[in-house]
């Protein structure tokens, strides 16, 4: 019996081992060439914090996906990793340590190491509401404290430093953007790797384990605390190099580092990019970045947008994008993806049509609000429109009513062919056990 | 009573009964028999309202239930004992049973059962009456369960493995108050897997099989069809 | 004397204050498992909506109509987007009410605009309810409504000091009172609270037993965002009504229902009453553990190690104070004080 | 007390629950290899016992002995790395996980994984044989890679056996291990825990007659969380008090099984 | 460089607790960026690019960085010094790094006094007067107010409020030593909604004064809570003219509330006008009258280095002295800390002098003191390094 199974796993993986390499193998190189697309120092600023928040992000949710841990304070990891790499920053600075500037993360990481053997002991006793409570207690504390020890914390003004110190290594000075993004993309590929490896080994298992039913753990020989514990210190170790990748790119950090809204800010774009699956909280990261930044530049509607979107995309995508990706993905496996084509394409344009009207709604809206004195004319996706011009108004309103109208149309026409192609799939697959 | 007609069933995607026909008339009880996922439970279940069905569940020949949710089969007269022991954990004994009754309606008669019934029935109850449901042994929660929906007053009670857990002088209990429903006029849909007490209450059974009844007869004649037991009902 | 009587009443009246907000926030949490993190933005519509209804109706029936307003955009959002939600489970609707809260205090400030508004009380809720006559000479007496000018005015040798309590804070610990009274008739004498919690946990169940569980839910979530309207009313005239008031009282009202034991309404009043005072009576304490350590014979000063934590003062520390209640309250009992459940 | 070679004893056991008690003081000695069924009627507390000695929840008096050590008070955990593992009555998986990587779970400790986060789990060879095996011996190879959540019924509570058997403890607790199968499911299932229990000390509580003496070498019956008795089969089916207390006017249909093997055709 | 367009970002927050002030100051920079470009000696235009900071350091970094590469090369910020410290060593490192990119930040209400000594820089010009100035002219003003004899302290719990203490202590030590500082409140920033407990600790103290650095809801609160429980002392403050507070004061703090500024709501001239404009054009007050500073001092500026090169107009800046509406001010050289004439009104119904009516309260700002720049000149640290 053993015998017919020996061969099995070989089977099984061998195409997967393949793809992985292709799929590392892509990562790096996005990685590499990201900066040479995009060169402006504005891109490149966002480049180097979406790498820092891959990071931190992937931390997070070795606790939220892996662990079933909702923290409502993981920013205290990442933010007291900054702190302390900032001021080993300072120390390197004045000359009363030598350390490479480059290994100056690491110190953040043993730092968010440090904080999370500390606090975590208390924190993973307990899972569930008590665990994201605890840690929403903790995160407040960290908070307040850092507003009331200011020799610490550098009060409102925070703590600087300057990134340029000690001896160029080979021509690196950390001076220009570019050498800085480069570093951060070297510790986020090694972190990534890092953290995907873990996901298998026997703690990530018994990690999910935990996630998914902590009672029966106990009884197949593991402590759901340690696990909790083990898992909560390596991602406060993660979130710390992340913190300090972050010390050294803005070269100066603010209590802000280790507020509720950082820590807001982990879970909800780790849930909208998807705590389910390992490269969910990557795409969270690259949104977090995009929204945060490059959004607020755009309108001044941003946080309304934002909020928008997250109540449509946990209403009707509440595995994020990730599992968007991977539905979509085993519809193409099946080589069904060409039959979603139309339905697909109607759901844009009638969507588009919908956020075109809507938005610019929203935008005279927010015109009339704000700047009403200085005129109607309200700039929007390049053009001018008259805030006040009854045109504008029936304009936008029309686009936005048959956008909905056509939408709700093309949405249950996809609704249905979407259920076709699963069944066709679900069939296909029942062939095939039955072979 | 209750006629099912061609009924068909979902779990999402996934089509479990493949047009289900079956009748309950009025103070009978009925046994569905039938192997492990042969979907039985998925029959009771969608008569309740509980999943996607299509098809024609008709209800004392005036009602449809197809489509209706499932509290308002509930106040049709329609009461269901779920396999799974869905207790209410974090509520005392007292107060599950509390939440099997319906709110009073204008004109309804008087009840048939009251608490005092119910923990006569099993003293156990009464003794644990102040108790965490969900700190229930097994047998315990089964017995609650069965006597939660006795006290909605249903006039078709649905009862899905109720022995399972029960020590032998407790099934044999039940055995005896089953009947004593039927006495009292109320009609019953059992789904059983210990045969030995379906075909002891029963007056009719049906067995399903693959998500289709597959034979229909009384408890003798099934006896009698060994093609039937040893095709559907074992191995 | 009078100053003692002060702080604790404006401890007590915050306190009821917070158990406004944290009875609406306990009763969906305990009920529907839902962390509504839109819970302070539903307060924060209370006081806007009531503004508006007051330039319309006079204040008298805003206080009456604004709670049931927001009781319907909370039945509303319930039945509109949680709902939908309810199957993905818990983390999904916290961070759908997550999200509402962002698209309620954009939507704030889009009608309302981004000041903060002129929401006065009413004639009959200005000034002081009563006044704390504090004489050197005559000792402590109080006095209904303003106190006469001349009896405040420091004589040449006695001195006396008068302290009005505003009529708003009064009229605020009333309702409150009021509402603890409602809520404990409607989930004690009621059957909905039982319904609530069996469909909590077995939604299916409790329909097939004929319960109508999805309406119930709508009410209650309704009813919890109803409480938090009217809280928002009394918080409006009382602070100030401001595109901020949400975020202010936001995480403070879990600290509130955390501490006092989920799902529980009584563990709330305690543990709201036990907070006002925990933010309130610290704040006329200036000792810090220097000074402690001072006090019994130490020698601390700016070169001592931690100096910058044995500095603060239990003025300062006060704000955290909730906070490190909530963790240690978590550590030892995190069942809360009067709560049942340990998960 | 000398350790007298018993696989586990129960020394004067008991449990109570605020006020009442449930357990009142239980006796038993189980010897190593030895299959025992518990009995007895509803709420006697038989659940209860297991959940005692599998250290879910802590005695309220008395001693718990695993191959001579004292187990009581110690954590599930430690009392499974000890040896003792234990099935639940109402199936106790990790829904999220495949079939596979429940039971590569189940293993992991006792192949001496621990907290590993330096090695792979691919690697680990021992451990992966070891999950294929168990597996194939619960037959669920067709499901492996279906997550525990959409097994059915019966497949979970197979698969709730194959996780506590797999990590290969000494000795092996099963609550009501064949509640909601079918007859010939149960059939199959005796037959499975007899093989997988080969040279373990089994106890399991059980409420199917059939299963009862077509399993056990002694029956243990529990009333009111006392053992009343704990015989041989024979003997137990003679007792006057346990015929009193549990059995019933079933008697007659579990003694017309008098033979293990054929009741179980008999009553189908 | 004449009929060249001068660029300048903007960097405050639009979002968030500070947004109130921060609307109402892009506003005020875009009225003004208008009319300057309508008329201004070197005959250049302005644009003003608003970007959203949050309030936030490390955002203000971002928007720096996307403030040059749209090409700007001014940039101004003012709301919360935390902001300000962070973008102060941005622009420092940033014009190390890129030479002939350099930056220049006008801090048009960031008032830590480090930031023009400790941490003065050379690309940084501060057009408000800093906590030391402010105080040396409240205190001057307190000094001849016999009636002030029991002060009480109550600042927000960060540099601002700790500095605000800092020198009130000091300058009255100095001015009024028989003053009595009867209780010191460090309260956490904009976190308080209750200051019912810290009033009951001022009326306790018995002190007759309250010196406050508090602005937004954390003064707005405070005087409220004052209000409600009778507490009759005096309040003098930095911020009681910002957005909401006003409104909050009523009638009930008339005459009870001081303010020390650059500009007031009564001061005739080109501010009364700038001022009823604005409101006609808004309905809304401006009162942050670096605005103004900001470009009366660039288009001189400009003008003298005859280009808009950051670096030429940089040098140009320093010692410039300019005519703005309070006055002739002068960019200190050694620090580039504005010096500016600073003014005390108190907070009164409007009347034939002073008639603007602030939030349409129907009370206003009126001036009681006024002092010429040397008054409140204070001495500096700063040793600038010029590149
Ligand atoms: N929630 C569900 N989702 C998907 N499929 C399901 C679900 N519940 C049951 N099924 C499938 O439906 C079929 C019928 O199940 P059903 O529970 O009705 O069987 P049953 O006859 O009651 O068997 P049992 O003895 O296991 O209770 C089975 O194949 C089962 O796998
Ligand atoms: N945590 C608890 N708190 C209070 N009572 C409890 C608790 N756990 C169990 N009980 C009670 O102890 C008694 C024994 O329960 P147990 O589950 O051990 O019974 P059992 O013998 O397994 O019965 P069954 O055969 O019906 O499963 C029951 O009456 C139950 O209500
Ligand atoms: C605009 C002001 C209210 C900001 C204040 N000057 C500060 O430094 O924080
Ligand atoms: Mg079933
Ligand atoms: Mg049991």
């Amino acid at each position: 019996m053993s015998h017919i199974h020996e061969t099995r796993p070989h089977l099984h993986f061998r195409p997967w081992n393949v793809g992985r390499w292709v799929i590392w193998g892509l990562f790096a190189l996005a990685l590499l060439v990201a900066p040479m697309l995009w060169k402006s120092s504005f891109a490149q600023t966002m480049l180097c914090q979406i790498g820092i928040a891959i990071i931190a992000c992937l931390a997070y949710n070795m606790l939220l996906g892996q662990g079933g841990m909702l923290s409502f304070g993981h920013a205290v990891y990442s933010g007291l990793g900054s702190f302390l790499a900032i001021h080993t920053l300072n120390l390197v600075g004045r000359g009363e340590l030598a350390l490479p500037v480059s290994l100056v993360p690491l110190v953040g990481g043993l730092a968010g190491l440090f904080f999370a053997a500390l606090l975590g002991y208390v924190t993973t006793k307990k899972a569930g509401t008590t665990f994201g409570m605890i840690t929403l207690g903790i995160g407040e504390l960290v908070w307040s404290m850092s507003l009331m020890l200011p020799e610490f914390f550098g009060g409102e003004g925070g703590i600087s430093a300057n990134r340029v110190v000690g001896e160029k290594v080979w021509g690196i000075s950390f001076g220009p953007q570019l050498q800085v993004y480069y570093l951060i993309a070297v510790y986020c590929f090694i972190c990534t790797a890092a953290m995907y490896a873990l996901t298998r080994t026997p703690l990530g298992r018994i990690l999910n384990a935990v996630r998914d039913n902590p009672e029966r753990v106990e009884f197949i020989g593991y402590s759901t605390q340690h696990v909790r514990y083990l898992a909560f210190m390596l991602s406060g170790f993660f979130a710390g190099i992340a913190g300090g990748l972050g010390a050294i790119n803005f070269e100066i950090v603010t209590a802000e580092v280790v507020g509720a809204a950082r820590s807001g800010a982990y879970l909800l774009f780790v849930f909208l990019g998807g705590a389910t699956f390992f490269f969910g909280p990557i795409i969270g990261a690259v949104l977090m970045v995009v929204a945060l930044v490059l959004l607020s530049e755009f309108t001044k509607a941003w946080l309304l947008y934002l909020g928008g979107v997250f109540l449509l995309m946990v209403m009707y995508a509440p595995g994020g994008f990730a599992a968007l990706i991977m539905m979509n993905l085993r519809v193409a496996a099946f080589g069904k993806l060409r039959k979603l084509w139309t339905a697909y394409l109607a759901l844009g344009g009638t969507g588009l049509t919908l956020l075109l009207g809507g938005a610019a709604m929203v935008e005279m809206v927010y015109h009339l609000q704000l700047n009403a004195a200085l005129g109607p004319m309200t700039p929007f996706l390049g053009a001018q429109i008259n805030a006040l011009g009854v045109d504008a108004w029936v304009g936008a309103g029309f686009a936005c009513l048959t956008g909905a109208f056509l939408f709700e149309l093309a949405r249950r026409h996809f609704l249905a062919q979407w259920g076709e192609v699963q069944e066709e799939i679900e069939r296909e697959i029942k062939r095939r056990e039955g072979l | 009573m209750l006629a099912l007609e061609n009924l068909h069933a979902y779990y999402g995607k996934s089509h479990v009964l493949h047009g289900v026909s079956l009748q309950v008339r009025p103070g009978e009880i009925v046994s569905l028999l039938g192997r492990n996922g042969s979907g039985r439970s998925t029959t009771v279940k969608a008569i309740m309202g509980l999943v996607d069905a299509t098809g024609s569940v008709r209800w004392r020949d005036r009602e449809e239930l197809v489509g209706r949710k499932a509290y308002e089969i509930a106040h049709l007269g329609l009461g269901y004992v779920p396999e799974n022991r869905d207790i209410f954990p974090k509520l005392t004994v007292h107060q599950n049973l509390m939440l099997g009754e319906k709110a009073p309606r204008r004109g309804a008669p008087a009840r048939r059962w009251h608490f005092e019934d119910m923990y006569a029935m099993f003293p156990r109850l009464k003794e644990r009456q102040h108790t965490e449901a969900g700190v229930l042994s097994g047998g315990e929660q089964q017995m609650l369960t069965l006597c939660r929906t006795l006290m909605g007053d249903p006039d078709l009670i649905m009862i899905d493995e109720p022995t399972e857990g029960l020590a032998p002088k407790i099934v044999e209990l039940v055995a005896g108050y089953l009947r004593e429903l039927k006495n009292r006029g109320i009609s019953v849909l059992l789904v059983e897997q210990k045969l030995t007490i379906a075909l002891e209450v029963s007056e009719r059974c049906l067995v399903m099989g693959h998500g289709r009844i597959v034979f229909e007869g009384t408890p003798a004649e099934l006896k009698a069809d060994a093609y039937v037991r040893k095709e559907w009902l074992e191995v | 004397m009078d100053q003692i009587l002060i702080n604790l009443l404006n401890g007590l009246s915050s306190g009821l204050l917070l158990f406004m907000l944290s009875s609406g926030l306990t009763l969906i949490f305990s009920m529907m498992g839902v962390l509504n993190f839109a819970h302070a933005s539903f307060y924060m519509l209370g006081a806007y909506v009531a503004y508006t209804l007051t330039g319309w109706l006079g204040f008298g029936l805003a206080l009456v109509l604004a709670p049931l307003v927001v009781g319907l955009m909370g039945a509303g959002f319930e039945r509109l987007v949680l709902r939908k939600v309810h199957a993905y489970g818990h983390v999904a609707e916290l961070l759908i009410t997550f999200g509402l809260s962002y698209v309620v205090l954009e939507v704030v400030q889009l009608v309302w605009g981004r000041t903060p508004l002129s929401f006065n009380p009413p004639t009959w809720l200005q000034g002081p309810a009563f006044t704390f006559v504090q004489s050197a000479r005559d000792g402590l007496s109080v006095v209904g409504g303003a106190a006469p000018a001349e009896l405040c005015r420091a004589g040449q040798e006695v001195v006396v000091q008068c302290s009005r309590f505003p009529l708003t804070r009064a009229f605020m610990m009333v309702v409150a009172l009021g509402m603890l009274l409602a809520l404990w008739w409607l989930l004690t004498r009621t059957r909905i609270g039982l319904v609530i919690q069996a469909a909590l946990t077995h939604p299916e169940m409790a329909q097939a037993l004929g319960h109508n569980v999805p309406r119930v839910f709508m009410l209650v979530f309704g009813a919890g965002c109803a409480l938090a309207g009217l809280a928002g009313v009394i918080g409006g005239i009382t602070f100030v009504t401001e595109p901020a008031m949400a975020a202010v009282v936001g995480s403070i009202i879990f600290v509130v229902v955390v501490v006092g034991g989920m799902g529980s309404l009584a563990g709330a009043f305690v543990a709201s009453v036990l907070i006002g005072l925990l933010q309130t009576l610290p704040l006329t304490v200036d000792a810090s553990l220097a000074s402690l350590v001072r006090g019994m014979g130490g020698d601390v000063g700016p070169q001592t190690p931690g100096w910058p934590l044995l500095r603060i003062t239990l003025a300062q520390a006060a704000p955290i104070l909730p906070y490190l209640l909530l963790v240690l309250m978590l550590i030892f009992r995190p069942k809360g004080l009067l709560g049942t459940r340990d998960e | 007390m000398s350790s007298n070679g018993f696989a586990l004893e129960l020394i004067d056991a008991r449990k109570c629950f605020g006020k009442t008690e449930i357990i009142r003081g239980a006796n038993l000695q189980v010897r190593p290899g030895e299959r025992v069924a518990i009995i007895g009627p509803n709420g006697a507390g038989k659940s209860t016992l297991f959940n005692l000695i599998s250290g879910r929840f802590g005695l309220s008096s008395g001693q718990i002995r695993l191959h001579g050590q004292r187990i009581d008070g110690l954590k599930p955990y430690e009392i499974n790395r000890r040896g003792l593992a234990r099935s639940f009555q109402v199936s106790n998986l990790f829904n999220r996980l495949s079939v596979y990587e429940n039971l590569r779970c189940a293993v992991l400790w006792s192949m001496g994984a621990r907290y590993a986060f330096w090695r792979f789990l691919a690697d680990m060879r021992a451990v992966n044989d070891r999950a294929e095996e168990v597996l194939a011996m619960i037959r669920l190879d067709k499901r492996r890679d279906q997550l525990a959540v959409n097994l059915t019924y019966a497949e979970q509570r197979a698969l709730e056996i194959g996780i506590t058997i797999a990590g290969g403890s000494s000795v092996i607790l099963l609550d009501e291990p064949t509640a909601g199968m079918s007859k010939s499911e149960t059939t199959r299932f005796i037959q499975l825990i007899r093989e997988v229990t080969e040279g373990k000390t089994l106890l399991t509580v059980e409420h199917d007659m059939g299963v009862v003496f077509g399993l056990a070498d002694r029956i243990a019956v529990l009333v009111y969380g006392e053992v009343i008795a704990f015989d041989t089969p024979e003997a137990v089916r003679a007792n006057a008090r346990v015929q009193e207390a549990y059995l019933g006017s079933v008697l007659a249909e579990t003694q017309a099984a008098a033979a293990p093997s054929s009741f179980v055709g008999a009553s189908a | 460089q004449k009929g060249e367009t001068v660029r300048i970002a903007w960097i405050d927050p639009l979002t968030g607790l500070m947004a109130p002030v921060g609307q109402n100051q892009v506003k005020s920079f875009q009225f003004l960026a208008e009319q300057f470009s309508r008329n201004n000696p070197a005959g250049v235009k302005f644009e003003i690019v608003p970007i959203d900071n949050k309030l936030s350091p490390a955002e203000t970094l971002n928007a720096l960085k996307s403030a040059i590469d749209q090409g700007v090369r001014y940039v101004t910020q003012g709301n919360g010094s935390g902001a300000a410290l962070a973008l102060i060593d941005a622009i420092a490192k940033h014009n190390e790094r890129n030479p002939g990119q350099e930056v220049l930040y006008f801090n048009h209400s960031a008032v830590d006094p480090d930031l023009t000594n400790g941490k003065c820089n050379y690309w940084h010009f501060r057009l408000d007067a800093d906590t030391s100035m402010k105080m040396e002219a409240l205190s001057a003003f307190m000094k001849d107010q016999k009636d002030i004899r029991k002060v009480f302290l109550i600042n927000q719990n960060y540099a601002h409020g700790h500095q605000v203490a800092k020198y009130a202590k000091e300058a009255l030590a100095a001015k009024r030593p028989d003053i009595q500082f009867v209780g010191e409140d460090l309260h956490p920033l904009a976190q308080v909604r209750d200051f019912a407990p810290y009033v009951a600790k001022i009326k306790a103290s018995g002190a007759d004064t309250v010196i406050t650095g508090n602005w937004g809801s954390d003064l707005t609160l405070l005087i409220k809570a004052a209000n409600d429980a009778g507490l009759n002392v005096k309040f003098f403050t930095y911020y009681a003219g910002v957005t909401g507070t006003p409104t909050a004061m009523g009638a009930e703090a008339a005459g009870r509330v001081f303010q020390v500024s650059y500009l007031h709501s009564n001061m005739g001239g080109v501010a009364s006008q700038v001022m009823n404009d604005f409101k006609a054009k808004f309905g809304a007050d401006w009162y942050t009258g670096s605005t103004y500073h900001l470009f009366a001092l660039l288009s001189a500026a400009v003008a003298k280095a005859k280009s808009t090169d950051p670096v030429k107009v940089a040098a140009a800046l320093e010692g410039l002295k300019v005519k703005s509406f309070n006055g002739e001010v002068e960019m200190r050289k050694s620090d580039h800390q504005l010096q500016q004439p600073l003014f005390i009104s108190v907070w009164q119904k409007t009347d034939k002098k002073n008639s603007y009516d602030f939030e349409n309260t129907g009370h206003t700002f009126a001036e009681v003191r006024a002092f010429d720049s040397y008054v409140s000149s204070t001495p500096t640290t700063c040793q600038m390094k010029r590149p």
